[in-house]
């Protein structure tokens, strides 16, 4: 193997780059998926950086070579931490025409995107299918793709009499070759994903993997090194459903109790899987009312807690996160966020949840809400949060997304810490006279009891109640309660410092974001200020309460906006006066908070942002000084 | 209770726990409410049994018989109308050693706590279950139940409930996994409580439908009750709820009814001549799922360390 | 009785007064309800303006001489239209002392109260009862308040064995004699109320009433006059909830699906009552899920429909809103709103759930919010809301809530039009080729086929869809689709006139407020200019879309309050930093919308606002002006 | 179906359906799914009974087969997880003259739905109910329904279902006011069919449980069912499902089972040797909602004004 490939790098002229978007896109169950996975560990593990994201499509099992059947997945590989999907791909690797079309829909493709397609359709036995290709090609070739046909299909069958259950390992090996990933870490990849299915399909799947190394050695024209940021320390490459699993155990959540629901299914998922390492219980509940009533009563219990969902559970789940306000109950609550309103588009990612979660119990009900902005936050922010529900008393919501979810990327191994977990309750007896919610004034906080602890007896009710919680109707305490627990946040904000500015802390733009958007943003900010623009960001991780300083920070930039994936009336629509324009749900908040007039780029298309469009917003912010600074 | 056993010999527990150290104050139900016959039977076994009061966790839903948990020196949760079934799940989840009593009503439970009820039958986890049936809507002042009898007049039917009275004894006898169900009323102080100690000493969900006077809304239905000797049919049996000696002069109308036999459990429910009230069916080998939540308590943190180092290892690069 | 009027008369100065509040406070069960209502109703037909609201025990039947047992009812009576409950009482009578506990808390008295009291208790067996006493006619004297002891129990007694159910008759007889009410109106009255209970009942209550009527002729030293102010224009009398009954049945509303909850419960009863009048069907459904499911059902099929509830109702139904908003099912959604968060305080009344109303679903759910300020209102709301559900498609909220709910007063008899009522669906053939969602560019609009119509068959779906109702997972009709119904509040919004100012168009402060507060602040606004303050006041019915011009207004004013039932953080509060302070709910939506430092008075006590508090913030905000004007 | 009738007379109504009149497009199902086979017959039975496409709506939840409304020409609703029955309901309520199928999924409607599921039964409105049983959530790709037998491995239980599978038949027989309970199985068309026209053809909350194939997740449940020819026992009655003579050589374990016997009904459910298809239970005569639900309707605008004049008298003053 070393002589292969040695041999073929001094045939062909390499191209070093900083980093290459490739796509591998197919009919649902040929593997594209495994492919591109395996791309992506091998390049992590060579000290790349690395995001990979899947490309799902609606139907469980769409007919073959459909428009709306594309399954497949996007690599982007870098010499540097990769936080995002990117922009337009480099490279497309495609096992027929038709599933392209919904990528080029999306804006995946650029002129110059290379395609590398199998031809077995240009001679199908069916016409039409013939006819479907040509004219394909012709499209694809109008919006400026370079294709290079091959026959992918043919070369797999002189190995396997199935291609379409190979072709994804071949595809890799090319990949192998045109990118010098090193070949016998993709062995072992290949070696760890089959284990289940045993030596046979193991060896023929090496097979391929090398068919495809060599075949590419000579048959494709295209050789690019991404060199190795760092290949030492320890990391581990997962994605942000599987870290918000295992920072769920880290935090040393005992019961985690959920309804399935996409996106968020897959962190139960993960916890069928690995929960029981930590001695955690995982509950499949009737419905998320259940889920998070079983939630609220194993943390009533002294067990702390987690419920996971998404949109139509959060809404479910509503009254019940009142009570858990009202009755002060520790509780962490996951929102694996997904297009909306209503079922809207379950797989598919947007920010739309925020002022939903903010104010979705009726009356007042103040509560801790932080949203990570990587992966490696999906699986720290659980711990956070769970520290934070019960110093608080309260439910903390963890507000992640479809595009967290289902990204992949390397980030620093966790050395998990005793600390994370929580103690076992205390079952001591419970200090006498002490009533079981003694409000510190200053704080709003309040000790807990738990059954079992011997004085603490007492009843946890909805109803507005006094400190030691007797039901109490009359005016005091009933404003006691409220601003008791409105308090907390208030508590909770002052150890706050204020955000870190990414740049420099005054200029002519202020990009605020939250959430998954980090990555793109900070991208698009970097590429704006190295071409002199006076552009910086901000990210924020608590919404609720907010860091402090933000009105501060603003009166620094002479414009503020928000990048959010979701809905706001454009600020030039002819049919919507200002007064009635309806604002982004992060800009909203800010509007509120500061009175400073926070504009916002908002994109509510079920896609992640890509790098590409917040720097066009930039720039169209900024033209003046672009040229002025060049 | 405490005191000499028959050999003489002394128990001498650490506490002693009188009916005081269960008693939450005066209960604020209407004179004449059958509910507080009930708190006084379950503080009473409480006591009887002389479970620490720390241990006990009475919960509830809303409605009035949902404010039991105030009546009592325990600890309680009175959460949201319906929902008492989740939350008492929960509680016992990974606390085997607490003793969960649920007051629910038959509005509560049949009606907008009717998933749960259904699924709660099917996990049967170990707790008692009292659903206070007084054919209304107590709390929100007389409005129709699923109960409630057609015909019967209403604040939102005024002109009388238009649709059959749920039948909670054949609903329940009907799901999977059921494994208690019995059947009292709350002015036959004996009896209920007989049936609720039966019910505690079931391993699994002990549900017990109390037929509760609603003096205040439904006291034309239970006052026929009461009045006619006839109106009740005693089920007895060496499984069932045991009949006291008490009873003899006053409920005479009896039938033998082995609870393992569900069919013929079936049958009596369906009876219109008179209420049958004991335990209709019991089998207490019906898989529990609160033996099953337990697994992994009480692991160290040490283990819990090692076993989230393995995880992560399986996304280490 | 000619005679006897005019002979008291005669013996007694009469003091004319512009209004007068008056309570009956009892044990539940001894009818001091029944008597309030009478009186207000009398009044009312003797053209006083008047508001009656009760005062409600936490419990069903809280036992007799308890404090938390207070059952009662305050009467406003006036020689002008009165809009709410006032500030502290003139008059009081009560039956025991101890009910008066509570009252003294919510500060319902002030110095200079006169308090008639049965004064059986003085003398009763038991010595406790006989201390209690003592105690509470100190303490209430050390408030200043004027007690006049009277023997009413044993006055009954002469003509009843059983008082207890008599008093009530009696007080209103005293009540009659000392307001100089005509009591032939009286008389009438009771054979209403008493008409299911037979001539016999009647007749004891009459004797009763006159008894009342003669004693306090001699015993009780005081006369009021409260001039009519218009005897003439037909009226009703009723309450915030009964006119919501109506106002849907006037709507031509067809289906009402509903679960009991307090305070809202009282629409469904005079529904189940009243909707066979208009051949109007009320479901009673399982839950507050399958009440609006149902609702939702029904209109999807061409039954206009509404649902009617409160908070934890609302909270439940945040599912179904969302799928309402998402697929454009017209429907009249009523939050009747109660204490919060949580089950809160059932009986009293908070406006706390505007945030939740706009904000509840998750994702982008524009939604029109409205909320009537008068009883009044309450029955022409439904009429406007099915209008606008079925003009702009999707749902429409009305935010009522306890206090209008429960309080009672007169208002112009509405003239039903044959307009107001939904026509019969339509079941023609729906026109060829038209799109069930052929949105129109402008508003957002499209019309709807209903099942039945030949040709229109289309798959309502809360899935992201295009116009022709087709599940679009693609970016573009994604987008579209959240633009046309966002759009269609600006449209909605470009068809609302700026609201009006009360009170001069500029000046030192304005009070802005929504809901059943209208009549408290405008009372307490009155007030303030008749003293020379410069202050007015705007009143919101559209919460959203807002009313248009508001930037405009508030910059004509140096200073902006909301006043809302709800809670804020007090600005003055050493624990909350002004960066995490929390408003009002319409003063946060106002700062965001108007980037105007609004500012909020908000009172959380479960209480209706008294114009007397509302008269205080202002004077606290203007002091030095309120000397200059002097 | 039209066409000339026995005594060669010509029936002649104003519009002819085909088939193609059903036809919403190609289902997006996996291959091999049983609810494409529904799907066919649910349109056919349209046809045959030749109603009219607007008259139709079908209505489903959140799941694979809750897709089921976009696959019909008809008028459709595809709402929310779970909560089919109380749309179907308000859209039955007032608008007699509409057909109404039910599409619903094991987890739809045993989990999520089962409240109101209970209650629909109870108010036995006039509607087809058809509840597709793959044991599994197939949507949300492989997690445990009420239905997945224990031991199953699934996505959210790696190690097997913990509790006992509910069983529809008997929860729904237990349930109050039941009047019509089948079941079927997807991959006999013929039994499937006729079914459907049994349920379709009954006054009331017809539910059939449709034992449906998903190759995709729980292949091995039912490869064992088709492969075995007397896994299935076909209940035959003068009132069941009428067992057409093209299944005698296939289904040929049979047993006679009156449908008005809901005690046998019980037993029969109960049995675990075989999985008994046709009618368990069949009521013609409980009382219906829909029948209820009508009242006043049609009033005129003016008869409404008149009657809103009389209820405003009583609060003249
Ligand atoms: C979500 C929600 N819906 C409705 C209510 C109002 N509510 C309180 S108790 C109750 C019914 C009580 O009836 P039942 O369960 O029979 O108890 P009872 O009062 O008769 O003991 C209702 C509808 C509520 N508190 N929460
Ligand atoms: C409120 C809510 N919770 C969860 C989901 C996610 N979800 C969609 S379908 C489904 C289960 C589907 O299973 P089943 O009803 O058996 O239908 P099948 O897909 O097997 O036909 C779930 C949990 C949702 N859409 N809405
Ligand atoms: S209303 Fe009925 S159920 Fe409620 S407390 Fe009074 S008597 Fe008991
Ligand atoms: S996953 Fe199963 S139920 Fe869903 S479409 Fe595929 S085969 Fe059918
Ligand atoms: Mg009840
Ligand atoms: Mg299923």
């Amino acid at each position: 193997m070393r002589d292969a490939n040695s041999r073929q790098s001094q045939e062909m002229p390499r191209t070093t780059v900083h980093e290459h978007i490739v796509e591998i896109v197919s009919d649902s169950g040929e593997g594209a998926q495994k492919a591109g996975q395996a791309l992506g560990a091998i390049s992590a593990k060579m000290g790349n950086g690395v995001w990979t994201v899947e490309i799902i499509p609606a139907e469980i099992k769409p007919p073959a070579r459909s428009r709306e059947g594309a399954s497949g997945i996007r690599v982007r590989i870098g010499d540097h931490p990769i936080t995002n999907m990117g922009d337009e791909a480099d490279l497309v690797v495609a096992f027929n025409e038709q599933v392209l079309y919904g990528r080029l829909q999306n804006r995946a493709y650029r002129p110059g995107t290379v395609l590398l397609l199998d031809n077995r359709w240009a001679a199908d036995p069916d016409e039409n299918i013939r006819a479907m290709y040509a004219e394909a090609l012709e499209e694809f070739r109008s919006h400026g793709l370079e294709i290079i046909e091959l026959p992918l299909d043919e070369e797999c069958r002189k190995h396997t009499p199935n291609p379409r259950l190979g072709k994804n390992m071949f595809v890799l090996g090319m990949l192998c070759q045109i990118y010098n990933r090193d070949l016998e870490r993709a062995r072992q990849e290949i070696a760890t994903v089959f284990r289940r299915k045993g030596d046979k399909v193991i060896a023929l799947n090496h097979k391929l993997l090398q068919a495809g190394y060599d075949y590419a050695a000579t048959a494709v024209p295209l050789r690019f090194d991404i060199p190795c940021w760092d290949a030492d320390s320890p990391k581990v490459v997962m994605n942000g459903n599987q870290a918000t699993a295992l920072g769920i155990m880290a935090a040393g959540i005992e019961v985690v109790a959920m309804y399935p629901i996409t996106p968020a299914t897959s962190v139960s998922h993960q916890l069928g899987d690995s929960f029981p390492a930590t001695g955690g219980f995982l509950h499949q509940a009737e419905d998320e009312i259940a889920a998070i009533g079983f939630a609220i009563g194993a943390s009533y219990a002294g067990r702390t807690a987690a419920t996971v969902t998404s949109g139509p559970g959060m809404a479910l789940k509503t009254e019940f996160i009142g009570l858990a306000v009202m009755a002060e109950v520790p509780l962490v609550v996951i929102d694996v966020q997904r297009g909306g309103p209503s079922t809207g588009l379950p797989t598919k990612v947007e920010q739309g949840d925020l002022l939903g979660t903010l104010f979705g119990a009726m009356g007042d009900t103040p509560k801790i809400v932080i949203a990570p902005a990587t992966i490696e936050e999906c699986f720290h922010f659980p711990i956070l949060a769970r520290r934070l529900a019960e110093d608080f008393r309260g439910p903390v919501f963890i507000l992640s997304d479809a595009n967290l979810a289902t990204g992949v990327t390397a980030f620093p191994r966790p050395t998990p810490q005793a600390e994370w977990m929580a103690p076992p309750p205390d079952q001591s007896p419970w200090e006498e006279g002490l009533a079981p919610y003694a409000w510190d004034e200053a704080t709003g906080v309040s000790p807990r009891p738990i059954p079992g602890q011997k004085g603490g007896e007492y009843t946890l009710t909805g109803l507005a109640h006094n400190e030691r919680s007797k039901v109490a109707y009359a005016p005091e305490p009933n404003e006691h309660g409220l601003r008791m627990r409105s308090r907390k946040l208030a508590a909770l904000q002052r150890t706050l410092k204020p955000p870190v500015v990414n740049g420099d802390p005054e200029g002519d733009l202020l990009v605020v974001g939250w959430g998954s958007t980090l990555g793109a943003i900070e991208e698009a900010v970097g590429k704006a200020r190295s071409e002199g623009l006076r552009v910086s960001s901000l990210h924020l991780r608590f919404l609720s309460p907010m860091e402090p300083g933000l009105k501060e920070i603003f009166s620094r930039f002479k414009q503020v906006i928000t990048v959010e994936l979701n809905y706001s009336d454009p600020a030039d629509d002819p049919f919507v006066p200002a007064s009635a324009r309806r604002y982004g749900q992060l800009a909203f908040l800010l509007r509120a908070q500061t009175l400073v007039d926070v504009d916002c780029f908002t994109l509510n298309q079920g896609l992640p942002v890509a790098p590409g469009k917040v720097y066009a917003e930039i720039t169209r912010r900024l033209p003046t000084h672009a040229h002025a600074a060049r | 209770m405490f005191g000499l056993k028959e050999d003489w010999s002394l128990k001498l527990p650490p506490r002693y726990f009188t009916l005081e150290d269960y008693d939450g104050g005066v209960a604020r139900w209407c004179p004449g409410c059958g509910d507080h016959g009930v708190l006084m039977s379950v503080r009473r076994i409480c006591r009887d049994e002389q479970i620490p009061p720390e241990k006990v966790v009475s919960v509830s839903g809303i409605g009035c018989s949902s404010r039991f948990p105030h009546y009592m020196k325990t600890y309680g949760f009175h959460g949201l109308h319906g929902r008492a079934l989740p939350v008492a799940e929960g509680i016992k989840a990974r606390r085997p050693d607490l003793d969960v009593w649920v007051t629910t009503g038959d509005g509560d439970n049949c009606s907008i706590g009717a998933g749960h009820w259904l699924h709660a039958v099917r996990y049967n986890m170990d707790m008692v279950v009292m659903m206070f049936d007084n054919n209304i809507y107590g709390l929100t002042k007389k409005q129709t139940s699923p109960t409630t009898q057609p015909g019967e007049r209403t604040n939102t039917h005024p002109r009388g409930a238009l649709l059959p009275a749920i039948d909670p004894i054949t609903t329940m006898l009907g799901m999977t996994n059921v494994s208690f169900v019995a059947q009292t009323v709350d002015w036959n102080p004996v009896h209920l409580h007989d049936t609720l100690v039966r019910a505690w000493k079931h391993p699994g969900f002990s549900f017990v439908r109390i037929l509760q006077r609603c003096p205040q809304y439904t006291a034309h239905v239970f006052s026929g009750l009461q009045d006619d000797p006839d109106a009740l049919l005693v089920m007895e049996h060496d499984n069932g709820v045991p009949v006291d000696k008490a009873l003899d002069r006053t409920l005479k109308n009896r039938t033998t009814h082995d609870p393992s036999d569900k069919m013929e459990a079936f049958a009596l429910a369906a009876r219109r001549d008179a209420i049958p009230i004991g335990l209709f069916f019991c089998d207490p080998d019906r898989p529990r799922y609160n033996e099953m939540t337990v697994e992994g308590m009480g692991m160290s943190v040490e283990d819990k360390l090692a076993g989230l180092e393995d995880q992560l290892d399986r996304f280490a690069i």
